[in-house]
């Protein structure tokens, strides 16, 4: 961001957008673009989206993309990265699709160290089917499946960075936040060292960003950015938690 | 005698409520009834709408392609619904919020401006309980006491205070018709 | 609670469930039917039941599994694919001789396809969507109602028969609110002796499907299918209306069977001799019942939400006696209307050959 | 001096470019959008120092900054 | 290579698969198919191409997903349970319109059932084990050398359609050796102008699945459907065998059919008049030339290692002209012997009813 | 064993064994039993079963057991528990079963802290279909799938414990082995605690036992105990990776 | 002509690896082959068996019940398929693990040890081969010198040393067979 | 003095009580079981200390030890 001025990322097409008011899945689409852009990787790229609120990732980016069943898009990119090894293959999935139906298809990639990565929006429930309680929901936070708060016999907070560096096939591990323009620049810079890692063929990388859900959260858009940085931060600490050596 | 109502708008405009409310009247009344909301992804920014159906007879099917009675809380309602009201229906218009008036002379229409309405009674939420109490006031859809039951059942505990202001509404919605009526003829529909 | 409430038909499953004994549940959200978690995640808590959210469909049915076969009353709700990725554990489930109840809230396929309401999986609960030799009892609810009797019934097959019972709906069904009863009764707790809840007093129970020698795998598919015919014999249901001259026959099931009647009403009105026969259970398919409501009929029509899936079983009903037709809709409920054409251009042919 | 070009259309009101700028210059139209949103809009655009932080932050890549511009 | 070589099925099937420039495979292991796998992870390193040993069934064919997507000619294998797990990726693998292999060499079932060999998965299979309106294109071989045309036919089949195609085997035909033959042939690299290879010199290419306007949703089954009919009308295929004059005629498919033949062969020693049948194409089901060789029939035997499923495919040909009657062993391929009865005894029906 | 001599735990039934010579599946059943007889949980048990070498498991305990499909025990043991949450309820599985399709179902059942024991039995592949690579198969190691030893391309050894270790619900999580009359030892200790950690309400409990399969790694039983200790153990150190205070 | 052929023992006594010599053989002489080796769960620990069908013909199921020659290798497969050898077949013991005599008197049976066989000849693991020379010389199942020719192709490369003992014991087993039937009739069987 | 029972028709024959026992008083016979697997057994039970290594290694059950016994 040292030069001035704002254009939008050509990978992204001019579009309308579903998201609702506020939503942060537009700025993580928004900063996969720019760095995708900035790589020059625009016509190297096959985007694997998700079933979720970023279900129509296809439709906004303008390069080659993918649609795959809920959960299963690790795996579907190990498809297309085994046949296409030199692209850059990532996955956008939200906290239900990676973290819940999908996780044997994450965990896998990450212990085979599977040469992809994984754009994670953890925004602590089911975004598109109407707030549902995720493995992401907070303590006590209340969702449709919550109506008391979520407890203990509901489980607690899925951590998926902290579990995942566990694997050895895992080369960069980063969880980053949305809240305010510091974190968005922090964000882009785990993406870039995402993709980077992959370019060099250094295995998984996997980048979470925690992301505001104001329509299911039942907050306005600002008071939604207030609650990442007050409620989900604490449970899940921003950072890196792995990075490989050609890329630091 | 059965009659269907499309009540449509932006989400958040109480339009499923309005739905809700025309329901339970009907119940009230002894009539068989059946509800329809939109719902699921699309709804999320997009128009939200429910469809209403009153009848004396069993219902066969819950959704019916050209109501009697429309309702539009927005302009791109207008232009999605106006075309379907049943020839002789009526169309009921939040002119706060769509900025033109029914192109069809086969039907009844009322461009109500309800926010403003709303605004005086000193309800600004309550746009939709204008719209409302215009509808009863227009349709004979179901008897408006029967809906003030309902009413009270909704408010009972903490929010009985706001009972009056709605039924104010209503009210106000409901004289807007008479007004309008007093100088053409009103359709009744079947 | 005998009064009239205006309830969703998602919310009435969940409700009906609770009604009919059920305290636990295991499921995963899907778009139409996230509101049945919704209401058991409310309300089992209150009556000493567990709402558990799975993380996917694939385990919820396993916990039914595990909860079954630890002699609870059971059941789960997806949606087409949710119902997809349940096929294996269905399959065991069946074989293991599991009283469970499984909702299908059918929507836009295949693939992702949609919210759209949906009759597609027609072929995957009645014909067999899981490995092997096994049946599902199947239930088409039309109403919110019915959607309420016949969770009620489905709990009571499924211990009867000690089988997975499936309750179709459709997007339509689910969100849609009609005033209901629920009624109240008061069912006997589970009664499994062969249950695995700890061998006190008794030797161990084991459940499982595993048959390696083939004669014990081929008694054991013989012993289910003795007991499908047996379910074959007692369960079959149906409703036909104006059938007893009717010309046409117009055949549907769920929603589709309110569309086709406003239909037949409409063409009725023409004097056209038209009726409609509703299959309740789909399996077992009630083909007699339906055999004597063709009896008189020149053409049939299988309306469905669907590319045409029950239509096979009409005609496997039917065999070629009469010509059995398909009028479809995908992503939508057809309005009467359209069924009513259809009817009218089939009396128009029947009229013109005589 | 920089431009700030706002795609109106597509602006759902959320207020975030409105929160962070530095300079307090972002408003929410009275006016609504097709979409039925207030849209953005900046009232004194010589204050802007095209930091992009409105647009860092814009959900729905509303915001364009370009230097010199219309100013 | 044409030499003749003794080869166990499933190394058949691994071995045809190359020849037919298969390069891609995703798989899990399970009995009675794991020596595809096996043979698979030795030969496609040396070809070139990559083997991936998947995590679970549901993520094999998921990455097939990927991996046809990506452009590439694509296989996977499994057995009745793990297929039964592919549900849901074959109904988005079919709405994506993507070519794929799906090897099933069935086992005893349902539930863990055993490792027997199984006809009984033809119901998932034929009607439709996933949620939707979508068809499989379903080959039965009956020899190992059939085992491999059928291979690469199927390669062919799926790029020529775009959908994917299932290849029926049994455990015995997975486990069992026979000398064949692997054609010399030369197959023309995947041409996928639609493939996500990323976009260089071209617009977007986008797989997926989804379509929220019911018109949409519409018309992508109603597209779907057209080339179900096409493939309808190129591609049925079957065998018979003493057909003309057969009174009695026995329908099978896979290794059940040279049961059948055997049998067949031994009653024509005892001057009964009876014949074989024998679908090649299970989708498409070779109707037409069914009802062709059951013109003289007076009684249909449909013989199957299942409790009765192609069996509705035939009286759905056959409508009720002539009388269906099932012939079915479990766990077991039945001897020549044991259908040679039921012929006699039909015969001996036949005979009697003059 | 302070007590000298030996008899066969009642839990066991007095059966022949499928199990192949030197196969310590046969340990391990052994160890459970003994177990629960000592804690006196006989008519207290529900044993879940797994698809793979252990599938018979509930032929030979005497207690009640469920045999449930390929990897899914955790999710079954889920639906017993939450019907008979004063029951012991354990799951016994396979690498193949709980690592590699069970995946999801093991990992949700560490995060929701869900209140059963896992005894897993890792023996680096899949024994009962032929010995194919599984997730735990070490580098270099030659199996049926990996015929020229198991490559990067194949993946890396799946850690498990380290990883379940990460979840808060996991309560006692320890991997132990079986090469000897001192670790059986301790692997029967490991199975005691996690058994205490259940009864007592503590969470979500494992115990990995690193166990030889002379049949697939083409070894002698006793060849096959060494391999564990000088080349399993390496891969995968012993030790307990998480104990709840109630526990210690 | 059509022949089948059911080898029995205990996994590990080389059991399939005869079955596969019989296979090749037929093919070599232009024969139509099947082999079905059991597999699985249950091998373990267990038996192994497999069928070999040689044929003029297309054979049209792999499987029979009744195969004509039968060889078991232990004890448990002498119970189990002594039962269903053809009328008129042939059964082969391996005398020195299954420890009775048959007890049909509608088979033509030989009693072989071949182990000790086997040792005598220097070959201590070649019990199998012993076996296999045995049943060639019973059966006239296929030419020997087809099956020697396999063997070369088996042996090729760096086990060729191996071949001459092998060859050894299969003559020996050859061998016991005319020894027995100095002194009873040779049962030809089709 | 302590009594070694094998259950023998269950023992596989895999050696590992032979290799772990102390005292080196465990072989297996020569004879084969119905199993046909050599069936270990002890030469001299009076040297048996009662330790129990070998039923702790064994993995078929096969070995019960009980102080007095037959001795
Ligand atoms: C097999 C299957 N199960 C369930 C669904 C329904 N479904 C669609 S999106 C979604 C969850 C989305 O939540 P998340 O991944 O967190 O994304 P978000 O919307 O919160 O961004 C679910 C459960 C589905 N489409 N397929
Ligand atoms: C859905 C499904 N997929 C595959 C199989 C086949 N299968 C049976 S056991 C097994 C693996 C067993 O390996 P592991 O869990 O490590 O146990 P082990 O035999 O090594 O003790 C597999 C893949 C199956 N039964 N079901
Ligand atoms: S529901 Fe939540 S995650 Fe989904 S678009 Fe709206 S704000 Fe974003
Ligand atoms: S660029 Fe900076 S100063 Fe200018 S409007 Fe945006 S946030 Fe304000
Ligand atoms: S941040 Fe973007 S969407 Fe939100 S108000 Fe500003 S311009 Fe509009
Ligand atoms: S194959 Fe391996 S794990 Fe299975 S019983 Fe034999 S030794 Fe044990
Ligand atoms: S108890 Fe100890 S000394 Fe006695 S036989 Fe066993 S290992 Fe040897
Ligand atoms: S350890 Fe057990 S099975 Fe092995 S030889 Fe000794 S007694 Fe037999
Ligand atoms: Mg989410
Ligand atoms: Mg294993």
């Amino acid at each position: 961001m040292a030069k001035k001025g704002y254009m939008r990322p050509p990978t992204l097409l001019q579009k309308p957008w579903h998201f609702c008011p506020g939503c942060n899945h537009g700025i993580a689409h928004r900063l996969v673009a720019e760095v995708i852009d900035e790589m020059g990787l625009q016509n190297q790229t096959v985007g694997v989206g998700s079933v979720g609120c970023g279900v129509f990732s296809y439709e906004y980016f303008n390069f080659d993309g993918i649609g795959p069943s809920h959960g299963r898009s690790p795996a579907v990119a190990t498809g297309v990265k085994r046949v296409l090894p030199d692209r850059l293959v990532f996955t956008y999935q939200g906290d239900g699709d990676l973290a819940a139906i999908g996780t044997t298809e994450m965990v896998h990639c990450a212990v085979r160290g599977e040469n992809i990565t994984i754009i994670f929006i953890n925004n602590t429930l089911y975004g598109m089917t109407g707030g549902q309680m995720a493995p992401t929901t907070l303590m006590g936070q209340v969702t449709t499946t919550s109506p008391r708060g979520r407890g203990r016999e509901q489980g607690l907070p899925f951590r998926v960075c902290e579990m995942l560096a566990t694997a050895e096939g895992a080369a960069y591990v980063a969880r980053v936040a949305l809240f305010n323009p510091a974190q968005v620049n922090r964000a882009k810079k785990a993406i870039r060292r995402a993709f980077e890692t992959q370019m060099a063929g250094l295995g998984f990388s996997m980048v979470e960003m925690l992301s505001a859900c104001p329509t299911n959260w039942g907050l306005s858009p600002l008071e939604a950015l207030k609650y990442v940085e007050e409620k989900m931060v604490p449970t899940y600490p921003l950072g890196e938690f792995k990075v490989p050596e050609g890329v630091k | 005698m059965k009659k269907e109502f499309l009540i449509a708008g932006f989400g958040g405009q109480g339009v499923l409520s309005m739905g809700l409310f025309l329901a339970y009247a009907g119940i009230d009344e002894g009539k068989k009834v059946s509800y329809v909301p939109s719902y699921g992804a699309e709804m999320r920014g997009g128009t939200a709408n429910c469809l209403v159906t009153i009848s004396d007879r069993e219902i066969s099917s819950p959704l019916v392609s050209d109501p009697g009675v429309v309702v539009v809380m927005n302009q791109p309602s207008l232009h999605k619904f106006e075309p379907v009201v049943r020839p002789g229906g009526v169309l009921l218009i939040n002119a706060s919020l769509a900025h033109r008036e029914a192109q069809r002379q086969d039907i009844t229409s009322y461009s109500i401006p309800a926010q403003e309405i709303a605004n005086q009674v000193g309800l600004p939420r309550g746009a939709n309980m204008v719209m409302l109490g215009a509808l009863l006031e227009a349709t004979e859809a179901v008897d408006t006491t029967a809906t003030y039951k309902y009413l009270v059942k909704t408010f009972r505990g903490k929010h009985l205070d706001k009972m009056p202001l709605n039924m104010a509404a209503m009210e106000a919605g409901a004289e807007f018709i008479r007004g309008c009526q007093a100088t053409s003829s009103k359709t009744s529909i079947a | 609670m005998s009064e009239q409430i205006l309830m969703k038909g998602n919310e009435a499953v969940a409700e009906a469930a609770i009604a009919a004994g059920c305290r636990y549940f295991f499921g995963y959200p899907i778009t139409p039917q996230s509101e049945i978690l919704e209401q058991l995640a409310r309300r089992l808590p209150e009556v000493g039941g567990a709402y558990v959210q799975a993380e996917s469909e694939v385990s919820a049915i396993n916990m039914v599994f595990g909860a079954a076969a630890a002699g609870a009353r059971v059941m789960t709700a997806s949606s087409s694919p949710g119902i997809s990725l349940m096929q294996e554990g269905i399959s065991y489930i069946a074989s293991a001789e599991l009283p469970a109840v499984i909702v299908n809230i059918m929507r836009g396929a295949p693939g992702l396809g949609g919210i759209h309401p949906s009759q597609a999986d027609y072929f995957q609960s009645v014909k067999g969507g899981g490995h092997g030799d096994y049946k599902l009892i199947v239930l088409a609810p039309s109403s919110v109602q019915e959607l309420i009797d016949h969770t009620i019934l489905a709990f009571e097959m499924a211990e009867a028969y000690r089988t997975p019972v499936v309750i179709f709906g459709d997007a339509m069904m689910g969100q849609m609110m009609e005033p209901v009863v629920i009624p109240d009764i008061e069912p006997l707790p589970p009664n499994r002796p062969w249950a695995t809840t700890g061998m006190e007093g008794r030797g161990p129970n084991i459940v499982h499907t595993l048959y390696l020698p083939a004669d014990k795998l081929e008694n054991h598919c013989n012993r289910l299918f003795a007991k499908y015919s047996e379910i074959e014999h007692n369960e079959k249901r149906s409703v036909g209306y104006l059938t007893e001259d009717a010309e046409i026959l117009v055949v549907a099931y769920g929603i589709m069977s309110r569309v086709a009647r406003a239909a037949v009403e409409m063409a009725r009105d023409d004097g056209i001799k038209v009726g409609m026969f509703r299959p309740v259970t789909l399996w077992p398919f009630p083909d007699n019942a339906l055999q004597a409501a063709a009896r008189n009929a020149r053409v049939v029509i299988a309306a469905e939400i669907s590319m045409g899936q029950m239509i096979e079983d009409v005609r496997l009903a039917l065999g070629n006696r009469v010509p059995v037709v398909l009028f479809n809709r995908i992503g939508l409920v057809p309005n009467p209307d359209e069924i009513y054409a259809a009817i009218k251009s089939k009396a128009r042919e029947v009229n013109a050959n005589g | 001096m920089f431009q700030v070009n706002f795609l109106e259309q597509y602006c759902k009101g959320c207020g975030l470019c409105v929160h962070f700028c530095p300079k307090n210059i972002i408003v929410l139209a009275q006016y609504t959008n097709d979409q039925g949103y207030n849209p953005a809009t900046i009232n004194d655009m010589t204050k802007c120092t095209g930091c992009a932080l409105c647009a860092r932050m814009c959900p729905h890549v509303v915001i364009e900054i370009v230097e010199g511009g219309a100013a």
